[in-house]
């Protein structure tokens, strides 16, 4: 489904009050196996992106993604800013040389099928960064034991609803990992029965945007 | 803040200026109050910049000055600053001779300098210290390594002095990295901290307990455990700390016991009291020793023994003049 | 020691033994450990000496030193050093000129250091300084005046400053006795204080109490009332401090925030930073202003705000030079 | 009743282990309306004196009671140090001049209730030592409170028991005053409805000595 100014500015909102919603929950997971702050530290992100929605849906989508990533780079900090903003940046960069390279070759318009196909490449080129600037992997319980799941599921062509529910499955399952990255990994064993607070959160954004795009898909 | 409420939002900004306010002879705001820097840079000299999240005070920003640090970025408490403050610390501060980042080994503080060095890559040149000093956690435990803790104030004292004496990048990179097998640290808390959002403790201890191993994030610590007299926190905080540090011959010992907030001087004095007759036990004399609240993790009480082995080189640029809010000598 | 667990009876001993330890190249145990002085003294200076409880450090033995004290005798915690200790630091450190003495002013602390005066009439000359700053107690309230608190470092540093500019015993007290009306403090507790021997609080508050006009002996203050945000403690101390002050024409005025042991920097540099802009709209702007833990009352969370209203001749004393285990300028 | 050493030697441990039972209360009474440490204060001094008991109960009556004070001024510090010690070394002092008087006239023996009359007086002049140490009065929530009535007794030859239930009387009596000195005097009205921890522990040795000499007594 192609995304116009006013899916973007909707979904920007709609992100910006799941996060508001969660805050306060996102910050007990935190406590619990971390400093308390990853509610926050959303909110802030989301709040700063909520703050330029009208310059950033104007963009071409992957000119709008590139700068969400920087904004939230720029606004969270701690592990969750870099990460999330690595995401957004590398998903935009992305989109955009695919764009350029279908443009340069382009025979045809690809069709929905194949786009999603594509944009699942992109999204596993992204997460792979992502992964890279947290020298971090599968299992280590951080919002990659969601961005991968959530990705193969793309890759697969899943509905909305399932990919939704895959991202919720997914953080759930973190809480039996034993955490090997960020402050949760000082904990060792002790970080065993705690759901990731950044697995938790990825999931949320995950689950808002597939509900958009549930509702919005021609039925 | 934790217990003086305010805004969390402007409360460290608030605080910031405060501090600003306070030592406005030796410090200024740098461009759109995104860092603190020090008044007068030298030209010529690597630029020291270090940061990371608020909540730690008097680290960093109390250790800028001469003999020590050029510039210091806040983040929110216990948050990483973001790479636009660490670009426009090393764009302000930077007067030819590049940039050495002494950061704090947490994956937030890592990736946000990281971000910041790649972004800047084009315009300045720029080397990076990790510190990981944190005995609590050997690097076979977490593979990412240590956590740096108190002994992130030897890094910066050390390298600072180093940079004003004319050391260039790589010297002072060779210097930060010799260090690392040499200092180590070990922290003790004895009442969680309070958030600044919400009154909430991150970790609450019953009055018996206390949480041996702990960082200044108010993150649980390595285990928890009944609250022992000082003798015995002495001991548990010392043992790990001898165990992890490489040996060195001739070497000149650093002690720091160090507040983490919440607790008193007298406190503080007693606990040095205390590891002085532990290390002499080990056969181990401080050649110096610094007692007080230098690194801290908001309110918490508690606190950290660092014990640093330096070479005489070393030792001599610990005791090199420093004029900073926090050290003067 | 609070939280740090230790017998009671040796903690006092063992933190001021640390406490000297870091401190060797200033300072010295007296006879007996009854005391500790500087290591050196100057001959012909008046000695000046000072004492409390243990408890408020850095205060009083952090401000020996040259520039500000010869001698501090510290008593067990919240008690009034004894006759004897007060005697044995002036034979110790009257090098000729007499000895002035400065005494918070406590029922406890006036008496001993009288009887200390009493004892030693026959062979030193002595001129007592009581300090009286806080601002909770108008002596309508209390005929025996104010308490001391925060202030007594004003007092210390400008003595002491005076004393080694060569000042005789006559004109320290009269520099003494002539701040008094321009120097006041009131502080606010935001959690009681743990005595050293029972893991009791003194006065316990609740999570959203506080109490305002409290003085550094973990008593009660003079109200208690809810958990205000930051800006409204600051005027609630600030208020008090101002409608007290001797008004006067070409003032210094001089600002400290001290904090009471359990407040980390962060909320004292937030403190101050509002405190200043209070100030700004009653028309005062800080010619200096000292941010940090001073004067202590164990681990009791919370801060004091002190204002002193100098001559010029007063700043200047203020900006002399020192070097005291806490001071250094 | 004269006092030998054997008596003196008692009496500082029967003082001493009644302060020590009452240390918690008398720290915890301390609390509400001072600093908290009274207890310890008192029982560091009894312990002072109890370790030279030996030394000290061999010496005259006069000079025992001048080496009590002096041991307690400097062992004892705070408030208490103080007055507790100008009371017993002004003690000593009256009754060794009072001695001195009595040889240089001495025409016959003093009989008993001579011996309490002036007893009596020199404790008045003891007492008022102490006022002025502390600059204080009656009514003024001190252990001065305590020690008043009970010269006030003495001086009308009252018995051991009814001295003793007078020292407690009075210092229950300091519960509903309005404190003037001390601590408890920044509390202001708040002082009210707490007795002072000096005049509790004032009685508390008044009683102990009292009781000594009822069980002493000649019967
Ligand atoms: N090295 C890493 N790689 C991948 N994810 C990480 C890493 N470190 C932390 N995270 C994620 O970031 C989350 C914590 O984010 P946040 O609380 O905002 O930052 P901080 O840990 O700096 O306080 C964790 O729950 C985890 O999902
Ligand atoms: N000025 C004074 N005059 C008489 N008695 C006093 C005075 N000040 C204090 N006291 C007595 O001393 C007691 C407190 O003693 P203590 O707690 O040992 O000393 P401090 O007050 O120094 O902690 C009070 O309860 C009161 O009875
Ligand atoms: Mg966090
Ligand atoms: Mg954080
Ligand atoms: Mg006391
Ligand atoms: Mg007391």
């Amino acid at each position: 489904m192609p995304l116009d100014a006013a899916d973007l500015s909707a979904l920007i909102g709609l992100c910006r009050e799941e996060i508001e919603l969660h805050c306060e929950h996102l910050g007990r997971l935190d406590s619990a196996i971390g400093d308390g702050d990853h509610g926050a530290n959303m909110r802030r992100g989301l709040e700063a992106v909520y703050r330029e929605r009208d310059a950033i849906s104007v963009l071409p989508l992957p000119a709008a993604l590139e700068r969400i990533g920087l904004v939230l780079v720029m606004s969270i900090g701690g592990a969750a800013g870099p990460l999330y903003g690595t995401l957004l940046m590398e998903l935009g960069r992305g989109l955009a040389a695919r764009d350029l390279a279908a443009r340069e070759l382009a025979v045809r318009e690809l069709d929905a099928r194949e786009e999603e196909t594509d944009f699942a490449a992109v999204l596993a080129v992204a997460v792979t960064a992502v992964a890279r600037r947290g020298r971090s992997g599968p299992g280590d319980k951080t919002l990659l034991d969601v961005l991968y799941p959530v990705q193969a599921e793309l890759a697969s062509h899943a509905a909305p609803v399932r990919i939704a529910e895959c991202a919720r499955l997914a953080a759930r399952g973190t809480e039996m990992m034993l955490a090997r990255r960020g402050r949760a990994s000082y904990l060792g064993e002790r970080s065993i029965g705690h759901e990731d607070p950044g697995a938790s959160s990825c999931a949320l954004l995950t689950m808002t945007i597939c509900h958009y795009f549930k509702e919005q898909a021609p039925s | 803040m934790t217990r003086i409420l305010h805004a969390a939002e402007t409360a460290v900004a608030q605080s910031l200026a405060g501090f600003v306010a306070a030592h406005e002879e030796l410090v200024t705001f740098g461009r759109d109050d995104k860092f603190v820097r020090r008044r007068t840079l030298s030209p010529g000299k690597v630029a020291v910049i270090s940061g990371g999240g608020a909540g730690h005070e008097p680290l960093h920003c109390g250790f800028i000055g001469v003999g020590m640090l050029d510039a210091a970025c806040t983040g929110h408490v216990f948050t990483s600053p973001t790479p636009d403050q660490i670009l426009a610390a090393m764009d302000e501060t930077d007067t030819g001779a590049g940039c050495l980042l002494v950061v704090k080994n947490y994956d937030g503080d890592v990736m946000n300098f990281e971000m910041a060095a790649e972004m800047a890559a084009d315009r300045h040149r720029i080397e990076t210290v990790i510190v990981e000093d944190d005995a609590a956690y050997g690097p076979s435990v977490r593979s990412r390594g240590r956590r740096g803790v108190a002994g992130t104030m030897v890094v910066e004292k050390l390298l600072g002095a180093a940079a004003e004496r004319g050391e260039d990048l790589a010297g002072l990179k060779a210097l930060g990295e010799g260090l690392s097998g040499r200092l180590r640290s070990m922290g003790v808390a004895l009442r969680g901290v309070t958030l600044p959002d919400n009154t909430r403790e991150t970790f609450a201890l019953g009055p018996d307990e206390m949480e041996i191993g702990v960082g200044i994030h108010g993150e649980p610590g390595l285990y928890r455990t009944g609250r022992a007299g000082a003798d015995e926190i002495v001991r548990l905080l010392c043992e790990p700390v001898l165990a992890q540090l490489s040996p060195l011959t001739d070497a000149r010992p650093l002690l720091i016991v160090n507040g983490f907030g919440g607790t008193p001087p007298i406190e503080l004095h007693l606990a040095h009291n205390l590891t002085r007759a532990f290390l002499r036990q080990h056969g181990i004399v401080p050649a110096r020793a610094l007692v007080g609240t230098f690194v801290t993790s908001l309110d918490m009480a508690g606190l950290s023994v660092t014990l640093a082995l330096l070479t005489p080189e070393e030792f001599a640029l610990w005791c090199a003049p420093v004029t900073t809010p926090t050290l003067v000598w």
